[in-house]
């Protein structure tokens, strides 16, 4: 089963020290990392000193970058924004400013971690209760049981008309799904319709009876022309089967000059 | 090793001894109950044999499971050479009129529902352009039948096509206050539903099932399905 | 009229009193084993009810049956807020023999689901937020294939970002009767991690899985399974 979930740190290569581990790999950001460090000095999570925890924190990146470990940003954004809060902690306090009092910075940090902790605890301890499918089972649901082929539960439950059932999962799935290959399908063009020759001497010879007088071909043609995509290939079909049709005899054709009109005869044959 | 599990059985084993203590069962009587309760058909004594303790008696642990569950409503049966739990017969009629379990749809038909769904009103030849398949006709008339689709009116183009919308049905299926809620392009994105490169123009419809008809609809005939025009 | 059904159980019903005449189980007892063993899904009080003979008193039966499946290898849970029959969990590693283990969730995927049990009504920003990671796509997606989280509306916030929660199925699962059920949300209160002051204007709410929507949650989804208005 793929993992379904990508990282988004890009070292894979980290370099082991004996002394000073650098390996951005196993966490997953910068919060990550700074809950690990200040696991690392074995307090409460409520206890531990920002100020230690922040210079552990520049000491890594410093060493990561030394080490010439490709850093995602955001590891990057926090290690200036810790470099900021250190200052804030080592400086004097302004006597007043629109920035927040540096307490409040480390309260937020602090309580952003615990939060962290606790949720990775409550994750915890949701894996470790009694699953349903792992640790305890439904009714015909335990696997590697199904002894008797052809007799299982599909075939005690007759299938039957009944109302429908989808999740909204399955719908946005669906549709986004097949978005998604409609974006990338590749790009084709329609075939052309095409009046063929044949096609059109079928229907002028079913059309132009024997005793017809002079008529605008264009007059048969009216059904055919209507579809504005077609009026190319009806009109160059027809007229190469209405000369064929002169040219057997079949028919008499006029036309009073260049361009204009063609008038078609029936003749007896 | 069993760890001591967090499921909340409402009544823990208790271990003082009690009037039923004669009736304590034995770990393989316990772990047979538990077998034939999960197990989706019938199961051998031989099926049976081989996921009990060695030297498991089954017969006799059958025996005592049929007597223990004689009186109740449940009930072991030997069926075709093979042990099951049963409801008992007798119980068939306070059971049976159970509605029917719900037909799941197929999955063109679900992207045919979907299509629906965000790109009302909207043609067959549109669904097929979108789908790049031709949509069997079967899979519009499934959903007319859910009745979570309903023809709409007509397009007001060659052909006069009939144009396909969803209920109000297929808003309370699918638990929505209105089509506007689908989630857009962006949300699909936030969900991992549609990832990476999209060309340029890619859009997701902001879908509305306003009953009330667009300018290029023309309504269906009043008759439409009712006899001769 | 309950017809003698053709089934052979293995052990006639004895109608001779014995010293199990203290067990012998009512009708309404019978009758709610059976429904229970055989439902495809955990029965709430409201359904046994309707099934179980006027004036049925659903929880002093449950609690008999509870009582009375204790000691055994299947026993009676109460799982969103209903009743099912499972085995008993300290049979699990016997009944799952060679099967193998279920997919595991991914650890982000893990904390991703816990963050939306335990502050639910959630938006992917705040689940982001919490992790200090963005890259929560592809778990909210598996999460919601698993059907264990569902979108539950839009909050009130610009960008009118979806809200996530848990399902039923998610307490089934694991479980739990209610999310207030969830395991060491206690403490989590008390140390001020899921109510209280929080950092940057965020709003975290004690959890809940109650299909209403909260003040700030505009409608999307009511309750998956919720029925017509």
């Amino acid at each position: 089963m793929a993992q379904p979930v990508a990282f988004d740190e890009g070292a894979p290569d980290a370099e082991a020290e004996p002394a000073f581990t650098v390996d951005v790999d196993g966490f997953e950001g910068p919060l990550d990392l700074l809950l690990a460090l200040a696991r690392r000095q074995k307090v409460d999570l409520a206890r531990i000193s920002i100020l230690a925890l922040v210079e552990q924190y520049l000491a890594f990146i410093e060493e990561a970058r030394r080490l010439r470990l490709e850093l995602a940003a955001d590891y990057l954004v926090m290690a200036a924004w810790l470099a900021y809060l250190k200052s804030r902690l080592l400086l004097p306090e302004p006597p007043r400013g629109p920035e927040p009092a540096a307490d409040d910075l480390v309260g937020a940090l602090a309580l952003r971690l615990r939060r962290l902790g606790a949720i990775r605890a409550a994750a915890a301890m949701l894996e470790g209760r009694a699953r349903l499918g792992r640790d305890v089972f439904a009714r015909g649901a335990v696997p590697g049981l199904d002894t008797a082929p052809g007799r299982g539960a599909a075939a005690e439950t007759r299938p039957g008309p009944g109302p429908f059932a989808g999740t909204i999962h399955d719908l946005l799935a669906a549709y986004a799904g097949q978005r998604r290959r409609g974006a990338r399908a590749p790009v084709s063009l329609a075939p052309r319709a095409v009046w063929s020759v044949v096609e059109a001497r079928a229907a002028l010879e079913r059309m132009i009876g024997p005793r017809d007088d002079w008529t605008a071909l264009d007059v048969y043609l009216a059904p055919y022309l209507a579809d504005p995509g077609r009026r190319a290939t009806v009109r160059a079909s027809a007229l190469s089967a209405i000369l064929e049709l002169a040219r057997e005899g079949r028919v008499a054709l006029r036309q009073e000059r260049p361009f204009a009109r063609i008038s078609v005869r029936g003749l007896e044959g | 090793m069993a760890r001591r599990s967090a499921v909340a059985l409402l009544h823990e084993p208790s271990r003082e001894p009690s009037r039923d203590e004669a009736e304590i069962p034995s770990a393989a009587l316990r772990l047979a109950e538990a077998l034939l309760f999960g197990a989706p058909a019938p199961l051998s004594a031989a099926a049976l044999a081989a996921r009990l303790p060695p030297g498991s008696d089954v017969e006799a642990l059958m025996a005592e499971l049929a007597r223990f569950y004689a009186p109740r409503g449940i009930g072991l049966v030997r069926v075709a050479g093979a042990y099951a739990f049963r409801t008992a017969p007798d119980l068939a009629p306070a059971l049976r009129g159970e509605a029917p379990e719900p037909r799941k749809l197929s999955r063109a038909a679900l992207e045919t529902l979907a299509i629906v769904a965000y790109h009302q009103p909207v043609t067959r030849a549109e669904i097929e352009e979108i789908r790049g398949v031709s949509t069997s006709k079967g899979s519009l008339d499934l959903l007319l039948e859910t009745g979570w689709v309903r023809l709409r009116g007509r397009r007001r183009t060659p052909g006069r096509p009939v144009t396909y919308g969803t209920t109000p049905a297929f808003l309370d299926h699918f638990g929505l206050d209105a089509v506007a809620d689908l989630p857009g392009l962006d949300e699909l994105k936030g969900l991992g539903l549609i990832e990476g490169r999209l060309p340029a123009g890619f859009r997701v419809p902001q879908p509305s099932d306003d009953p009330a008809l667009r300018a290029d609809e023309d309504p269906l005939p009043e008759a439409d399905d009712a006899g001769p025009a």
